[in-house]
C-alpha cells in the first residue's frame, strides 16, 4: 500500500541509474545509516565492538571482496584466508617498518599488495573453471599460510610465531591496540567499509561489473561479444583480493590485534567467507552484509539464548548451536536458494503488491 | 526484387574452409563471400555445418585449413575479441544470454567494446565515468525502443519467454553497432506474427544502418522473402549458392533440404 | 546478596581438540565445585564458575573473554585462555582491563618476565624449560652432557606457533652441547605423518622429541611404534602425554615418555573429596572412571593455583570481596609449599610454587613420566629437573624486551 | 486394428482452471482449463510468453525445478487426480514431455540418451534395442552421430534426439513443446508424420505446444489458444483454421494471399482478444 | 640393496599407500558428484559419523551398551551401520535434496555444508567428542616380514585399505559404465529436469547414491579410524581428498584411485626430499600445486569428463 513506485517518475537516465531509485528505499537506507553512525556508537562497549560489530563489519568487507569474484565473476575461490593473511602481514610489515605511515595508507597499500598476489593466483582461472578452479585458490591458501608461518622475515623474526599490531592513531584517535576505544574502532571500520561498499556497488553496475557477470553467466558468449576473459577475470581477482586484503588488514590490525598465521588465516576462514556470500546472496553487495551478519551473529545469538536464556549446559548449547546453524542454512536455502538478498527482494515485491494479491 | 538493391564489395570472404572435430567433418572446402550491405542466408539440413560456419567466422572454431578475408585483411582464423571489436556481432542458436542479468544490462554488454573509462573512475562513478555510462545507456535505450522491449527492461532475462530472449539477444548484437551481423536461427520458436516483426527488424537494420547480415534460418518463407543471396550447405559442403529463386529451383537443394513440397495436399 | 567469586572457564569440548579439552575442563570444574560443596567456596565465599565454549578457536575465545570479563559481582578474577592463540589475544587486552591471565604451561614464554607482563602468569614452567629439561634428561641417559656431542635429536612439531616454541631453545642447546638438531614439521591436524616418520627412519635420530597436539600425538606414537622406534627414546611435551595420546597405539606405546609438572592418578585425598562432594552429589560433568587422567589433574591443579591466589588476595587485602587486581597481587605473592599442598589433599602431587613480582613462571621445573601400556597407567619416573638458566633466561629477556619495545611498555620496577 | 471406428473418446487428460505462480510472486497462468480426449491430437497455441510451456510443465509436474507451483485447480489423467504426482510416476503412467530447449544429457552419447529414455521400461533389452533402431529410422542423422556426446551435436540434432528420447518411453500421452523448432523443413514434416502415425497406429495421444500454427492445426483435431495465461479461444482445428483472427495473427493470411515477409511494413500492434 | 634406493622405494610405497587412503575418501565424493553434480562437502563428516556409529554398536559404554546392556559383534555392527547410513541417505533426500532440484552447483554445495554442520552437531550430541579407539580386528602396525627380511616399512592396515579400494573401484566403475542405473546417474548429473522428464526418479537415485557413498564413507571411516582413533579430526581428511579428487576428475571413479596414487607419491617425495630444504610441512600445498599443474594441461582432471564448451 505504502511501498510503491507509482508516482515517482524518472525524467532522465541518471536518476534511473541512481543507487536507490525508489524514494522509500532511500529513506530506509538513510535511516539505517543514521542509526549506525549516530546511535550505535553510544552503545558500543568492548563486547559489542570485539564480539559483534567488528567481526560483522570486517567479514562483510571480506564477503564483498569474495562476492565480487565468486558472485559477480563466477570464479569460485577458497583462498580468502590466504589473501587475508597477505593483507594482514603486509599491514604488519608496513606498519612496523614505517611507523610514521598513516594507518589508512597502510590499509590501502596492504590491499594493493594483496591484489597483486591475487592476480598471480588468478592466472590459472583462464584455463580452469568451476570447482576445479577451487584447487588453484586452495593452493594459494595453503601455500601462503605456509609461507608466512615458515619465513621468519614476515614475522619480524619473532620467536613466538605470532604477529601483533602496535598502537596506531588516525587524526589523533587511537584505532588499534588494546587501548583503542571500542566506539573509535567501530566507527572507523563502519566508515571504511561503508565507503568501500559504495565503491563496489558502483563497480558492479558499470561496465566492469557487467563484463564480470557476463563471464559468470556464460564465458564463451562473453568472449564472442568482445569481452576479454583475461582482462575481466584478472581484474576480478585483483579487485576482489584488494578488498579481501583490506579486510585482512582490519581483521588483524583493528579487531584481533595479534594473529598466528595458521590459525587466524586457515582454510576455515576461506570457507566461512564463502558461506557468507552463498547464504547472503551471490552477486549482491547487500547480500554480503546479510550473509556476514548471519554467519557471525547467528552463533552468538543462539549461544547467548541457550546458555543465558535457557540455562543449557555450555557443551550441549554448543552442540545444538552447530546443529541449528546447519539446519538454518539448509532451511534458508530451501526457502530461497539465492540467499537473503533475494528473500529481501521478494519481500519488497510482495510489499509492492500488498494488500492486493496480484 | 534485388534489382533495386545494390551491394558493394565483399565485406567477408571465406575460402576453402575445412573444419573437423576428431572424426567428424563439419566443413569441407567451403568458400563463399558476403557483400557489403546484403542479406545473406545460409541454409541446409540439420548438422550441415551452418552454425559451425558462423563459429569459424567469429573465431570460436579454428578451421584446420582455409582463409578468411574480412574488410580486406586476410587471415587464417579470427580471434573472438578481434572479431567483436572489428564489427562482427552475432546471435546464437541456443540462446546465449547472460541469464542472471537484466535485459538492459545484457544489451549494455554489447557496448562493452566501446567503453573506455577505467576501473577507478567506475568505482567512483563520477564525472567522466558517469557521463560515459549515460551516453551508452542512451544508445541502448534506442535499441530497446527499436525492438519494443521497453516493458522488460529490468527483468532478468532468464525469466523471459523464449521469443523475448531471442529479441534481447538481437538487441545485444545491435548495441555493438556491427558492420556484419551474424544471426543463427533468429526466428526459431516464434509464431508468424513474431517472425514478421523479426524480419522487419532485420530489414530495417539492414536498410537504416547498412549493416550486412548473414542469416541462418530454416523457415523457407523467411529465407525466400528477405535474403538477397543464399548459400546451401549439406554435410559440410557447399551445394548451391545464388539468389533465392535459383536455389529453390536447384535439384540438389530440393533433395537434400527442401524435400517434396506438399503445399498442395 | 552474597558476594560471589567469578571464575571463568574457557572450555573446548567441541572441535578437533575436544578430546583433550574435556578432561581438563572437567578437572577445573570438579575442583571448584568440590570447594563450593565442601567449604561453601573459598573462605566461605562461593565460586561462580562461568563456562564458555571456545572450541579452541581464537575468535570464539575473544568473544568469550569479552562476554565474561565483566561478569558481576567480582568481574573475572583470573582468566585461563587454554590456548596459545587466545592467550596472545588476551595479553594486551587483559593488561588494559586489569585482569590476570594464567596460561599454565602454554602461551607466551617470555611472559615469565613479570616486569614486562604484570598481568600475565605462566607458572609452573614454560616450553623453553621443557625443552631444556629434555636435553638434560637425554644427557643423563647418555651418561653425561658431554656425550650429547654427535648425537642426533629430532623434533616432531605441530606446524604452528605452539609447535615452533622449543626450536630456539633446542638450537641454542645444540650449539652448546654439539648435538645435531633436526626439526620436522607436521601440518594440522596431523593424521598423515608418513613422510615425517620415513625421514626419521632414514636419518635414524637417537632421540625424538614431540610438540604435538590432538590427533597428531596419537598418529605419531603409532607410527613410531610401527617403525620400531624405541619408545623410551621418544619424549613428548606435557601436552603430548595424556591417556588419549597413547591408548590408540595399544602395546606399541609402552615406555613412551612425556614431560609433566604434576602427578597422574586419582589416589590423592583431593580426589576422594571430589568423588564424595561432586560425583556423589550428581554435580559432575564427566565420568567417574576418568578422574585422575593426566589432563584432568592438569585442570585440577590449574584450579588449585587460581583458588590459592584468590585466598592469598583475601588475606593480603583483608576482604572477602576480592577484585581481579587483588587476585593479581595474590598470585604475585603465591607461595604454595609442599605443606600447603598436603593440606589441600595433594601430597607429592607437584613441586612447590613461589611467584614473585619479576618471576611469573615460578619454579620452572619439569619431571618425566612414562606410559605403562599393560597397566594403562602413567607414572612419574624422574624427579623434577631444573631448567637450564644459561640458555633459557637470555631468550626470555630478549623476547620480553622486544615486546616491551614494540608496545612502548616501560618495564616496572620490582624492588 | 480391432476397433475400426475410434469411438467418441472420454477425456484422457483434463486440466481444470489451474493457476501457476513462479518464484512466489509471478502469476503466470490465470485459470487455464483444457481437455485432451483419448487418442486425440490437441494443439496449444499462443504467442511468446502466453504460458504454453508452463501449462505443459504443470501437467508433467516439472515446474518444481523452476520454483513454480500450481496454486489452484486440478489436473486429472485417466480420471485420476495426478496433480502432485512425481514426474517419474507420470512417466510410468505413460505421460512424457519433450521439453522446450532440448535438454539433452550433454555428457551422454546420443545412443545413451536414447537408452535413458527407456529408463522406465521393463520389457527387456531386445524390445528397447528395436525401438532405438526405429528412432534411427525416423532420424538417420542420429544414427550417424550415435557415438558422439550429445553436447557436441548440432541444434537440430539435439532436437531430434529430444523427440527420439521421448518416444523411447513408449508413452501413451506425449506433451510436445515446440518439437519442430530448429528443424529443417523436411524434418518438420517428418515429425508431424510421426505424430500422425503414432496417433493412428499406436493410439498415442498428443498435446502439442506450437508456434508453427499452420502445421499444428493441420495435424491436430482440436486447438486451444492461450493469451497471457488464459485460454481465449478453443475449437476444432478446422474451425480455428477458418477463424479470421487466427488467420490474421497466426497464419498470416489476411484476405486471400500470404504476404511476403519483406512487405510487412509496420510492426504489428498485437490485437488482444481479451483485455 | 643400495640404502638410498631402498629408501626411495619405501617413500614411493608409503606414498602409494597414503594415496589409497585418500582415494577411499575421494571415492565418496566422486559418487555423489557423478550422480547429481553435487560437490558433497559433508563427505568427511559422513566418514566420521559412520565410524562413530560403528564404534557405538560394538564398543562397551556406547548407547547400545547402556540401553540394552550388550554390544554387537563386529560384522553385525558393520551391517547395522550400513543400515544407519542408508537411513541417513533417505533423510537427506527427504529433507534437503528434494527441495533443491535443478539448483546451481554452488547452492547444492552450500546445502551440503549445512548438512556437515548438522551431522557434526548430531554426532557430538549422540556420541560425544572423546577419542574412540576403533578396533575391528584389522591388522595394525608395520609388516614384520617385510621389515625383517627386506628392511622395508609397509603398514599392514594400508595394504588392507589398498585391496579394499581396488575392489570398490572395480565394482563401482562397472556399475557406472554398464548398468541402467549407472547411466541414469550420469543423466541426473547432467540435467535434473530432463532426467525427471524421462521418468528417472531423482529421489530413488539420490537415496541410492547417498547410501552407496555412505557405505564408502564407512569404509574410509574404518580405515582412518583404525589408524588414528575416531574423533572429530577424522572429518578433516576431506581436505586431503580434495586434491586427489581434482586431479583424478570429479566424475571418474578410477580417477579417484589414480589421482590418489599420484598425489600420495608426489607429496611424500616432495616432503621427504624437498621438505628439509625449505623447512618442511610442504605436503599440503604441494599436493594442491601438483593437482594444479595437472589441471593446466587437462582442465577437467585426468579422467574427468570433458567440459563441453559450445555455443
Ligand atoms: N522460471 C520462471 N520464473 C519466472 N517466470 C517465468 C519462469 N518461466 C517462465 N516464466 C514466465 O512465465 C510466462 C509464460 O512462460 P512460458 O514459457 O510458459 O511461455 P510460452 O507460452 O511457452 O512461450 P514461448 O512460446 O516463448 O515458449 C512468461 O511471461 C515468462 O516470463
Ligand atoms: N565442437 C564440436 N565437436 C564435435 N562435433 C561438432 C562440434 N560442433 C559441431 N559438431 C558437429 O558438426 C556438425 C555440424 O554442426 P552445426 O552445429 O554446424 O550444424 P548446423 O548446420 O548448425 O545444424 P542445425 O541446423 O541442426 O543447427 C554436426 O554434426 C555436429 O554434431
Ligand atoms: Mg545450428
Ligand atoms: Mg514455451
Amino acid at each position: 500500500m505504502f511501498y510503491r513506485e507509482a508516482g515517482q517518475f524518472k525524467t532522465d537516465y541518471a536518476s534511473d541509474q541512481a543507487l536507490f531509485p525508489i524514494a522509500q528505499d532511500r529513506w530506509f537506507v538513510l535511516a539505517v545509516l543514521f542509526v549506525a553512525v549516530a546511535v550505535v556508537p553510544f552503545f558500543v562497549d568492548d563486547y559489542w565492538a570485539n564480539a559483534i560489530t567488528l567481526p560483522f563489519l570486517i567479514y562483510a568487507l571480506a564477503a564483498i571482496g569474495l562476492n565480487l569474484l565468486t558472485g559477480y565473476c563466477g570464479q569460485v575461490s577458497l583462498g580468502t584466508g590466504g589473501f587475508m593473511a597477505v593483507g594482514a602481514f603486509s599491514t604488519f610489515k608496513l606498519t612496523t617498518a614505517f611507523p610514521e605511515l598513516n594507518f589508512i595508507v597502510v590499509i590501502l597499500l596492504s590491499g594493493a599488495i594483496t591484489a597483486g598476489v591475487g592476480v598471480l593466483f588468478g592466472i590459472p582461472s583462464l584455463r580452469i573453471k568451476g570447482f576445479y578452479l577451487a584447487v588453484a585458490t586452495l593452493a594459494a591458501q595453503f601455500f601462503l599460510v605456509w609461507l608466512f608461518n615458515k619465513v621468519d622475515w614476515f614475522l619480524n623474526y619473532s620467536p613466538t610465531g605470532q604477529i601483533s599490531m602496535p598502537p596506531r592513531e588516525i587524526f589523533g584517535i587511537l584505532i588499534t591496540g588494546p587501548r583503542a576505544a571500542p566506539e573509535a574502532k567501530y566507527l572507523f571500520c563502519l566508515i571504511f567499509i561503508g565507503i568501500f561498499a559504495l565503491l563496489a556497488k558502483n563497480l558492479v553496475r558499470g561496465r566492469v561489473g557487467r563484463s564480470w557477470m557476463a563471464i559468470r553467466d556464460m564465458d564463451i558468449a562473453a568472449e564472442l561479444i568482445g569481452i576479454r576473459p583475461l582482462e575481466a577475470k584478472l581484474t576480478a581477482f585483483a579487485v576482489s583480493s584488494f578488498y579481501v586484503g583490506m579486510a585482512g588488514s582490519l581483521y588483524f590490525g583493528v579487531w584481533l590485534g595479534a594473529a598466528e598465521p595458521i590459525e587466524a588465516f586457515g582454510i576455515e576462514q576461506s570457507f566461512l567467507v564463502l558461506f557468507m556470500i552463498i547464504v547472503g546472496g551471490l552477486g549482491s553487495i547487500l547480500g554480503s552484509f546479510l550473509g556476514a551478519a548471519f554467519i557471525t551473529l547467528m552463533p552468538i545469538l543462539m549461544k547467548n539464548f541457550m546458555v543465558d536464556g535457557l540455562q543449557l549446559a555450555v557443551v550441549t548449547a554448543k552442540h545444538i548451536e552447530i546443529t541449528m546453524l546447519g539446519v538454518l542454512i539448509i532451511f534458508f536455502l530451501i526457502v530461497e536458494p539465492h540467499g537473503f538478498a533475494r528473500l529481501w527482494q521478494i519481500a519488497k515485491e510482495k510489499l509492492r503488491l500488498w494488500p492486493f494479491p496480484h | 526484387m534485388e534489382g533495386d538493391r545494390k551491394f558493394g564489395d565483399p565485406i567477408l570472404e571465406v575460402q576453402d574452409i575445412n573444419l573437423s572435430f576428431g572424426g567428424v567433418t563439419a566443413l569441407e572446402g567451403v568458400s563463399f563471400d558476403i557483400l557489403n550491405g546484403e542479406v545473406r542466408a545460409i541454409i541446409g539440413p540439420n548438422g550441415a555445418g551452418k552454425s559451425s560456419m558462423l563459429n569459424v567466422i567469429n573465431g570460436f572454431y579454428h578451421p584446420q585449413q582455409g582463409q578468411i578475408t574480412y574488410k580486406g585483411k586476410t587471415r587464417r582464423q579470427m580471434r573472438p575479441h578481434h572479431a567483436a571489436s572489428s564489427g562482427i556481432a552475432r546471435t546464437f542458436q541456443n540462446i546465449a544470454l547472460f541469464k542472471g542479468m537484466s535485459t538492459l544490462d545484457n544489451i549494455m554488454t554489447g557496448r562493452n567494446t566501446k567503453m573506455r573509462k577505467n576501473l577507478l573512475w567506475q568505482a567512483l562513478y563520477l564525472g567522466p565515468a558517469k557521463r560515459e555510462e549515460l551516453e551508452h545507456r542512451d544508445f541502448v535505450e534506442h535499441v530497446i525502443d527499436f525492438l519494443e522491449i521497453q516493458a522488460i527492461r529490468k527483468t532478468p532475462v532468464g525469466k523471459l519467454p523464449y521469443g523475448m530472449q531471442k529479441r534481447v539477444e538481437l538487441g545485444r548484437a545491435l548495441a555493438a553497432e556491427p558492420e556484419l551481423l551474424l544471426l543463427d536461427e533468429p526466428m526459431a520458436g516464434m509464431n508468424l506474427e513474431e517472425k514478421e516483426d523479426m524480419c522487419r527488424f532485420v530489414l530495417d537494420v539492414n536498410d537504416q544502418f547498412g549493416t550486412t547480415i548473414a542469416l541462418i534460418e530454416h523457415d523457407m518463407g523467411v529465407v525466400m522473402d528477405i535474403s538477397d543471396r543464399v548459400v546451401v550447405l549439406d554435410y559440410g559442403k557447399k551445394i548451391a549458392d545464388g539468389t533465392p529463386e535459383e536455389v529453390r529451383a536447384d535439384q540438389r537443394v530440393i533433395e537434400a533440404y527442401l524435400g517434396v513440397t506438399r503445399d498442395d495436399n | 546478596s552474597a558476594y560471589e567469586l567469578v571464575m571463568p572457564s574457557f572450555d573446548y569440548r567441541t572441535g578437533p581438540y575436544a578430546p583433550n579439552g574435556i578432561p581438563f575442563a572437567n578437572g577445573y570444574h570438579d575442583y571448584l565445585m568440590m570447594l563450593n560443596e565442601r567449604d561453601g567456596g573459598i573462605e566461605g565465599v562461593p565460586v561462580k564458575l562461568v563456562q564458555c565454549e571456545t572450541a579452541y578457536n581464537t575468535k570464539q575465545g575473544v568473544e568469550c573473554y569479552e562476554k565474561v570479563k565483566d561478569t558481576d559481582p567480582s568481574r573475572a578474577l583470573v582468566v585461563q585462555p587454554l590456548s596459545t592463540g587466545i592467550t596472545y589475544q588476551l595479553i594486551p587486552k587483559a593488561s588494559v582491563d586489569e585482569i590476570p591471565v594464567h596460561s599454565m604451561g602454554y602461551g607466551r614464554t617470555s611472559a615469565a618476565n613479570g616486569k614486562v607482563f604484570p598481568w600475565i602468569f605462566n607458572f609452573p614452567a614454560t616450553y623453553w624449560d621443557q625443552a631444556a629439561v629434555f636435553v638434560k634428561y637425554i644427557g643423563e641417559k647418555e651418561g653425561g652432557m658431554e656425550n650429547l656431542k654427535g648425537k642426533k635429536i629430532a623434533l616432531v612439531y605441530h606446524n604452528s606457533a605452539y609447535g615452533k616454541e622449543p626450536i630456539r631453545t633446542l638450537e641454542k642447546a645444540a650449539e652448546k652441547f654439539g648435538f645435531e638438531f633436526m626439526p620436522l614439521a607436521v601440518d594440522h591436524p596431523g593424521q598423515e605423518q608418513k613422510a615425517t616418520w620415513l625421514q626419521i627412519r632414514k636419518e635414524q635420530p637417537d632421540w625424538v622429541m614431540m610438540w604435538g597436539w590432538g590427533v597428531m600425538n596419537q598418529v605419531a606414537i603409532k607410527e613410531a611404534a610401527s617403525i620400531r622406534f624405541p619408545m623410551d627414546r621418544f619424549l613428548g611435551v606435557w601436552w603430548s602425554g595424556s591417556e588419549n595420546d597413547v591408548l590408540p597405539a595399544g602395546d606399541g606405546a609402552n615406555g613412551y615418555l612425556s614431560g609433566a609438572f604434576h602427578a597422574p592418578g586419582d589416589n590423592f585425598p583431593v580426589h576422594d573429596d571430589i568423588k564424595k562432594y561432586v560425583y556423589d552429589n550428581g554435580k559432575a560433568l564427566g565420568e567417574r572412571d576418568r578422574i585422575g587422567e593426566v589432563l584432568y589433574n592438569r585442570g585440577l591443579i590449574a584450579a588449585v593455583y587460581a583458588t590459592e591466589a584468590i585466598r592469598n588476595a583475601m588475606k593480603m587485602h583483608n576482604t572477602k570481596e576480592v577484585t581481579p587486581a587483588m587476585v593479581r597481587d595474590g598470585m604475585e605473592a603465591l607461595d604454595l609449599t609442599e605443606a600447603r599442598l598436603t593440606e589441600l589433599g595433594l601430597p607429592d602431587f607437584t613441586i612447590p610454587v613461589k611467584i614473585t613480582c619479576d618471576n611469573h613462571a615460578g619454579p620452572r621445573k619439569v619431571a618425566i613420566q612414562q606410559w605403562d601400556a599393560s597397566a594403562k597407567k602413567w607414572s612419574m619416573v624422574t624427579d623434577f629437573y631444573d631448567t637450564m638458566n644459561d640458555i633459557v633466561d637470555p631468550l626470555i629477556e630478549e623476547d620480553s624486551a622486544a615486546y616491551a619495545a614494540e608496545n612502548n611498555i616501560k618495564p616496572r620496577d620490582c624492588n | 486394428m480391432p476397433d475400426p471406428e475410434p469411438a467418441p473418446n472420454g477425456a484422457l487428460l483434463r486440466v481444470n482452471n489451474i493457476e501457476v505462480i513462479y518464484d512466489h510472486v509471478i502469476l503466470v497462468l490465470k485459470g487455464v482449463s483444457l481437455e485432451v480426449p483419448e487418442e486425440g491430437v490437441v494443439a496449444l497455441l499462443g504467442a511468446n510468453g502466453a504460458g504454453k510451456s508452463t501449462t505443459l510443465k504443470s501437467i508433467s509436474n516439472l515446474l518444481g525445478a523452476e520454483r513454480g507451483v500450481v496454486t489452484k485447480g486440478s489436473i486429472t489423467y485417466q480420471n485420476e487426480n495426478v496433480h502432485g504426482l512425481s514426474p517419474n510416476e507420470l512417466v510410468n503412467r505413460g505421460v512424457v514431455q519433450v521439453m522446450e530447449g532440448r535438454h539433452c544429457f550433454e555428457h551422454l552419447t546420443v545412443e545413451e540418451n536414447l537408452l535413458t529414455g527407456a529408463y522406465t521400461r521393463r520389457d527387456g533389452r531386445a524390445a528397447i534395442q528395436r525401438d532405438v533402431e526405429l528412432v534411427y529410422d525416423y532420424f538417420p542423422r542420429l544414427k550417424e552421430r550415435r557415438k558422439s556426446q550429445a553436447g557436441y551435436t548440432s541444434g537440430g540434432e539435439q532436437q531430434m534426439l529430444a523427440v527420439g528420447r521421448a518416444l523411447m518411453a513408449r508413452p501413451s500421452l506425449i506433451l510436445l513443446d515446440e518439437a519442430s523448432m530448429g528443424l529443417a523443413p523436411q524434418l518438420v514434416e517428418e515429425i508431424y508424420d510421426i505424430v500422425k502415425k503414432l496417433n493412428e497406429k499406436e493410439k498415442v495421444t498428443f498435446l502439442l505446444a506450437e508456434q508453427n500454427t499452420n502445421m499444428a492445426l493441420r495435424y491436430s483435431k482440436y486447438g486451444y489458444i492461450l493469451e497471457n495465461g488464459r485460454v481465449v479461444m478453443d475449437g476444432n482445428a478446422a474451425s480455428l483454421l477458418d477463424n479470421e483472427d487466427v488467420k490474421e495473427f497466426y497464419l498470416g493470411v489476411s484476405g486471400e494471399e500470404r504476404k511476403s515477409f519483406r512487405d510487412v511494413k509496420h510492426y504489428r500492434r498485437r490485437k488482444r482478444w481479451l483485455a | 640393496m643400495n640404502p638410498e634406493l631402498l629408501f626411495f622405494l619405501e617413500t614411493v610405497i608409503g606414498g602409494l599407500m597414503a594415496g589409497v587412503m585418500y582415494a577411499l575418501v575421494a571415492l565418496g565424493f566422486v559418487l555423489i558428484f557423478k550422480a547429481s553434480g553435487i560437490f558433497n562437502f559433508a563427505q568427511g563428516v559422513m566418514c566420521l559419523f559412520a565410524a562413530l556409529a560403528l564404534y557405538d554398536f560394538m564398543a562397551p559404554g556406547g548407547w547400545v551398551d547402556r540401553w540394552f546392556g550388550f554390544t554387537f559383534p563386529v560384522w553385525a555392527a558393520i551391517a547395522l551401520t550400513i543400515v544407519v547410513m542408508i537411513i541417513l541417505a533417505w533423510v537427506i533426500e527427504r529433507f534437503v535434496l528434494q527441495y533443491l532440484v535443478q539448483q546451481e552447483p554452488i547452492i547444492l554445495f552450500m546445502a551440503t555444508i549445512g548438512l556437515a554442520y548438522v551431522l557434526e552437531g548430531v554426532g557430538d550430541i549422540l556420541f560425544g567428542s572423546d577419542v574412540k579407539p576403533l578396533d575391528i580386528g584389522l591388522p595394525q602396525g608395520a609388516s614384520d616380514w617385510l621389515l625383517d627380511n627386506f628392511n622395508l616399512y609397509v603398514e599392514k592396515l594400508e595394504v588392507v585399505a589398498a585391496v579394499t579400494a581396488a575392489v570398490l573401484v572395480t565394482v563401482l566403475a562397472v556399475f557406472f559404465q554398464r548398468t541402467r542405473i549407472g547411466r541414469a546417474l550420469r543423466a541426473v548429473a547432467d540435467d535434473h529436469q530432463a532426467a525427471l522428464s524421462v521418468g528417472i526418479s531423482l529421489r530413488t537415485i539420490w537415496v541410492i547414491v547417498w547410501s552407496v557413498s555412505g557405505i564408502v564413507a564407512l569404509v574410509a571411516g574404518i580405515m582412518w579410524g583404525s589408524k588414528s582413533g575416531v574423533q572429530f579430526s577424522l572429518s578433516l581428511i576431506a581436505l586431503k581428498a580434495l586434491p586427489v579428487l581434482i586431479l583424478g576428475g570429479f566424475t571418474s571413479v578410477p580417477g579417484a584411485i589414480v589421482g590418489g596414487l599420484i598425489i600420495g607419491v608426489g607429496e611424500k617425495i616432495a616432503e621427504v626430499y624437498l621438505g628439509p630444504l625449505v623447512g618442511g610441512a610442504i605436503e599440503n600445498w604441494f599436493a594442491y600445486m601438483l593437482a594444479l599443474a595437472f589441471l593446466l594441461f587437462r582442465p577437467q582432471g585426468l579422467f574427468g569428463e570433458r567440459i563441453i564448451e559450445r555455443v
